[in-house]
């Protein structure tokens, strides 16, 4: 399976994601510009986090307009896995492939930290390898991670099953404790967390894994098919 | 040449941490007369005419960027300045 | 448009403007009669302020300076180029400095400490490596009153919001709390990188035309002349509308950053040299680089990329506008150059070039503004050797130590723990993405922050320390203590100490008394350099810190650099399971003047230091660094301020294990700071080999446990009290005292 | 009851990364026709009056919180509303 990561300037877990993905995963993995116009070739894509272009508008308002989001958009209507972390999560976001928002943290400080997750839905192509409901641990770090949405789209994702993981100890005000969300033809999941960060015991925990795992083993039956 | 002043605020029922945050800070300084605070975005923006009215441009930087509709809702003035 | 008045050379003699930037009468003197042969113009004088100040020639500390042990097989680069750099074997080396941005953070926090982290960030990527890791040191007054909190919650979010956005993780610090610092915070930031032994760069401009490139942010008037910029030099009425504080923009330079990496390593057939505009801006970056290299320079000012209209030479040379380096590239190479900055947004100008000669030669506007001998700007400042005199403070001190009577031992280590200095910094450093990278092993909360090398066994162990009060009591005994608490916090990681760093924040040196107390540390901190063998590889230094009309504690602090060969050898401060033996190495004594316990209970610190010995510290450590090497231990913590209990219940907090413990010693001592000590866990089936190894050495105290109890039986009361309680308190203080 | 509108802008000389990069997005949209952005902060405050006048009240809480003197200039304007 061979994973695209795109890079807008700014970006700084670029490099994270790829070395989890190939180091650990032994998947291939490219980092690809943000100016790329196809994404030909990919069998998923994830946005890594960092403050692409400084985020000094709104996380994320102006990644969206990079050409290579118009590739992703075609790649995610396509039906092809797309994941966002954290600033990957707000471009998502704000390039409208995801429902909400996400706004300051409520204690206006950004936070680094391990939050426990629990996984909501494991019926999905992200989080099949996790047990229904399981605790994990993954890192957080972020400034603007409190997700917002309003009332009539929480029912639509709760009723979709769309809310894949959820906080244990809100750590930022997010509505409903939601770490991660996907759309509703589950294709693009967006999440604050890094999984990428716990992906090796030295690093404090593996419990990312199985995100990738997820991902890995439903595509491979997508291409043994 | 034109001074487009825009203003972006949270839209009505959206939460703003920020703004809570400085209403709360301005109580913990002794302004308890202070009932609400909302922190928004001023932008000052200079620019020239192109083929396309101004007004409409604005708007659309403002949908397209500027703002972020799902939460925010802007107003704008246009002034029409000396060229410099 | 700003008008601004230049005042022609004689003028500048008559009226003395000079002062304000600085200059003495004496320096303005050597300038015109041996530097020169002539009046300097308004531009020229400019150029000499800057290069002659404390910041960039070292004019009051180079005697201090020289003390340093520098030397050492494994150094690389000694003091004197941006950063220092050490090799770490396999054609690997680290480099790292640190920087003070005191000054600045005071008057406008959040600038002034992230553009403190963005310059000592640019002074390790200009020598070629790759910045993985940053640390920050930090001294504020008791953060009792408001203005203290403002400068806390500012200084903290400037570290953060720089270091967060342009993703290198800080992954260590410090932070101390002393009425000595009032109104004059300490801000001091490490930055750590690492590079290929072959990438290794020098800031230097050689080859006859060859090119001087500009690349990064436009140049503003923001900082002119640092913080002696003269606001008379304006006469306009909308001057309160000019600021001089510098911006940082983090985003900025992680792309300057990367792009200039890039040009080091693809292009490196080209490059020359390449060095970062920090102090004093383009012309300190600039004749440096012609200086080291032996060459002149000239530049054409017009084409230096310009945020503002109507910039004067002077403000263009002076202006220390952030995110901004200067490149010499081989004459004809420029496109190439040029190529790899567009890509990532930049600007990048050739505004100059090497010349024969030794003459630095500035042109504006077609006109030539300055041309003076480039060695006199880089290297021909004045040395002051100041004069020396042993301060009062110190010849009125009780030989006694203090003599804490403790009737209730819990109360006093409840109290113990709350105290801001002792308290958790959690809430300070949850802030900083300390993860970004992913190399992250140890995160800030133990005892140095820990990063395994990618692709190795290694890893790095960092710290900063250094306690200004134990200097205030003995500044040369307080130096030696410095290095030996940050080796003691590299050695319980499990490294071997490599080198330090340091930031010297001193008074006025003009000052008898306070010249004293930065030359006798000078001298403690070379000798335990020396003993440790962790030469002083680059430093600053920052003088006239005054708080309330009396000068700082000495407070050099030193950032240290360990070597950890083997991952396995990675040791945290936390008890890792319920049954372990504790152990406490090294002797407990009544040491009580500068300690915690001493300003808890008085409010104040005096009286003569408690002795030290630097070859008890060193032996103490290699025999706790064999163990770890042997795999014998399970958890390590030195012995600090708060002493022995202090210690104990942060080796308890980490993963909530109790301890039952008994001692011979009576309760008071358990808040004694000897130095030299370790809090140490073996799991039961090293036992043997690590009592058979520390014999004598290290004295059993008892055993950790499954329960939420933390218990000392001591020669004459207990300590008992719930763990989670007590963590509660540690945890809790700071964020109630910063409300 | 006061309704209280306070811009804060960069004062001059003082570096806007956030202006800028607005300013870059806006010209890789199109927008090649904006010379200069500038964002500052935009303030909605709803207060009621204490014993002293509202514009001192005001001044006071621009300098100590809202704006950072050292870079930052303000300005204000105070609307008396109805009563909530
Ligand atoms: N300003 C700071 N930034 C990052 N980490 C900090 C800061 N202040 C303290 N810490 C971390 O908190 C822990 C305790 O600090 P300290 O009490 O200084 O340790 P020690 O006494 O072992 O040197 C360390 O891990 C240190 O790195
Ligand atoms: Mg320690």
């Amino acid at each position: 399976m061979k994973f695209a990561v795109p890079v807008f300037p700014g970006s700084n877990c670029d490099y994270d994601m790829v070395n989890a993905l190939r180091d650990i995963l032994k998947m291939e993995a490219d980092l690809v510009s943000a100016d790329t116009t196809t994404l030909t070739g990919y069998d998923a894509v994830i946005l890594p986090g960092g403050f692409s272009y400084g985020d000094y508008l709104r996380s994320g308002a102006i990644a969206r307009f990079a050409p290579v989001m118009t590739a992703v958009k075609a790649f995610a209507a396509a039906g092809k896995p797309v994941m966002g972390i954290c600033n990957g999560f707000q471009i998502l976001t704000e390039a409208g492939l995801l429902p909400g928002a996400l706004q300051a943290n409520r204690s206006s400080k950004f936070i680094c930290k391990t939050s426990e997750l629990i996984v909501k839905n494991n019926q999905t192509q992200f989080s099949s390898a996790y047990a229904s409901q399981a605790h994990i641990q993954l890192p957080i770090a972020h400034g603007e991670g409190n997700y917002y949405c309003d009332d009539e789209t929480l029912t639509t994702l709760q009723e979709h099953q769309q809310i894949v993981f959820e906080y244990v100890d809100n750590p930022n005000g997010s509505t409903a404790n939601i770490a991660g969300v996907m759309n509703q033809a589950g294709n693009v999941l967006g999440m604050m967390p890094h999984p990428e960060r716990a992906v090796e015991a030295i690093l404090g925990s593996t419990d990312g894994l199985g995100i990738f795992q997820s991902l890995i083993a439903a595509n491979k039956e997508v291409t043994h098919a | 040449m034109y001074l487009v002043k825009i203003y972006v605020t949270y839209k009505q029922s959206i939460l703003d941490p920020k703004g809570e945050a400085v209403h709360d800070a301005l109580h913990r300084l002794g302004y308890t007369n202070v009932d609400e605070v909302e922190l928004g975005k001023y932008f000052e923006v200079k620019m020239h005419a192109d083929k396309r009215p101004v007004a409409t441009e604005v708007d659309e930087m403002c949908d397209q960027l500027l703002a972020n509709v799902n939460m925010e809702t802007y107003r704008y003035e246009i002034t029409e300045m000396e060229a410099l | 448009m700003l008008k601004q008045t230049e005042l022609t050379p004689t003028q500048l003699r008559d009226t003395k403007a000079y002062r304000d930037w600085g200059l003495t009468d004496a320096e303005y003197q050597l300038l015109t009669d041996d530097v020169l042969g002539r009046l300097p113009n308004y531009t020229e004088a400019g150029l000499f302020s800057g290069m002659w100040s404390e910041h960039c020639s070292y004019k009051n500390s180079k005697p201090v300076l020289k003390k340093f042990w520098t030397q050492g097989e494994q150094v690389l680069e000694g003091p004197g180029e941006g950063a220092g750099i050490i090799d770490i074997g396999d054609g690997q080396a680290v480099v790292f400095k640190a920087e003070s941005h005191n000054h600045p953070s005071a008057v406008e926090p959040y600038e002034g400490a992230a553009t403190g982290v963005g310059g000592i960030i640019r002074d390790i990527f200009s020598m070629g490596a790759r910045p993985i890791a940053l640390l920050d040191s930090l001294r504020f007054g008791e953060p009792d009153d408001a203005h203290t909190k403002y400068l806390i919650s500012q200084v903290v979010a400037g570290i953060g919001g720089y270091g967060n956005c342009i993703g290198i993780p800080t992954i260590g610090g410090d932070t101390v709390f002393d009425a000595s610092y009032d109104k004059n915070p300490l801000v001091n930031a490490m930055c750590v990188g690492i590079l290929n032994q072959k990438d290794i760069q020098k800031g230097q401009a050689t080859g006859l035309g060859n090119s001087v490139i500009y690349v990064g942010a436009k140049t503003g008037r923001d900082g002119i002349n640092g913080a002696s910029f003269a606001s008379a030099e304006f006469n306009d009425a909308k001057d309160t509308q000019r600021s001089a504080v510098q911006v940082g923009d983090p985003f900025m330079e992680k792309l300057l950053m990367e792009a200039c990496l890039e040009v080091i390593h693809d292009h490196r057939d080209v490059l020359v040299g390449i060095q970062d505009m920090g102090a004093a801006g383009l012309v300190s970056s600039s004749a440096e680089m012609a200086s080291k290299a032996g060459s002149g320079l000239e530049l054409n000012l017009d084409l230096v990329p310009q945020r503002e209209a109507g910039m004067t030479p002077f403000e263009l040379m002076l202006s220390e506008s952030q995110e901004r380096m200067l490149l010499c590239v081989k004459a004809g190479a420029e496109a190439e150059i040029y190529q790899v900055f567009e890509k990532y947004g930049l600007d990048a100008v050739t505004i100059g070039k090497v010349t024969d000669g030794h003459q630095y030669q500035l042109f504006h506007h077609g006109k030539l503004v300055a041309d003076v001998p480039v060695d006199a700007l880089a290297t021909k400042a004045p040395v002051y050797q100041r004069e020396k005199k042993r301060p009062v403070r110190l010849n009125h001190q009780s030989h006694h130590q203090f003599m804490p009577r403790i009737v209730d031992a819990t109360g006093t280590l409840k109290k113990m723990l709350q105290q801001p200095t002792i308290a958790s910094k959690k809430s300070l450093y949850e802030t900083y993405d300390s993860q970004v990278q992913t190399n992250t092993v140890v995160k800030p909360g133990s005892d140095a922050g820990v990063i395994r090398i990618r692709h190795t066994d290694k890893a790095l162990a960092v710290t900063t320390d250094v306690n200004g009060r134990y200097l205030y009591l003995n500044p040369r005994v307080g130096g030696e203590i410095a290095v030996a608490e940050a080796a003691r916090n590299i050695v319980a990681s499990g490294g071997l100490p490599l080198g330090i760093t340091d930031c010297l924040n001193y008074g006025n040196p003009e000052k008898p008394d306070q010249f004293y107390d930065l030359d006798e540390s000078a001298m403690g901190i070379a000798r335990a350099c020396q003993l440790f063998n962790t030469p002083v590889i680059s430093g600053n230094v920052s003088l006239n810190n005054e708080s309330n009309g009396e000068p700082i504690y000495p407070t050099p602090m030193i950032g240290m650099v360990g070597l950890i060969k083997h991952q396995k050898d990675i040791t945290t401060q936390d008890f890792k399971h319920a049954g372990d033996a504790v152990y406490v190495l090294g002797e407990t004594g009544a040491d009580f003047n500068g300690s915690e316990l001493q300003k808890m209970l008085t409010g104040d610190i005096a009286g003569e230091l408690f002795d030290f010995d630097l070859v008890t510290e060193n032996q103490n450590q290699r025999l706790l660094l064999r163990a770890i090497q042997k795999g014998l231990v399970a958890s390590a913590h030195d012995v600090s301020e708060g002493g022995l209990i202090t210690t104990i219940a942060e080796s308890c907090f980490g993963n909530g294990v109790g301890v039952k413990l008994t001692s011979e010693i009576p309760a008071a001592d358990f808040f004694s700071e000897t130095q030299s000590r370790f809090v140490i866990s073996v799991t039961p089936e090293h036992r043997a080999d690590f009592e058979s190894l520390m014999e004598p050495y290290a004295t059993y105290l008892g055993q950790t446990t499954a329960d939420d109890r933390l218990f000392v039986q001591t020669s004459d009361q207990t300590f008992d009290l719930p763990v989670s309680f007590a963590k509660q308190l540690w945890e809790g203080s700071l964020p109630c005292l910063l409300k």
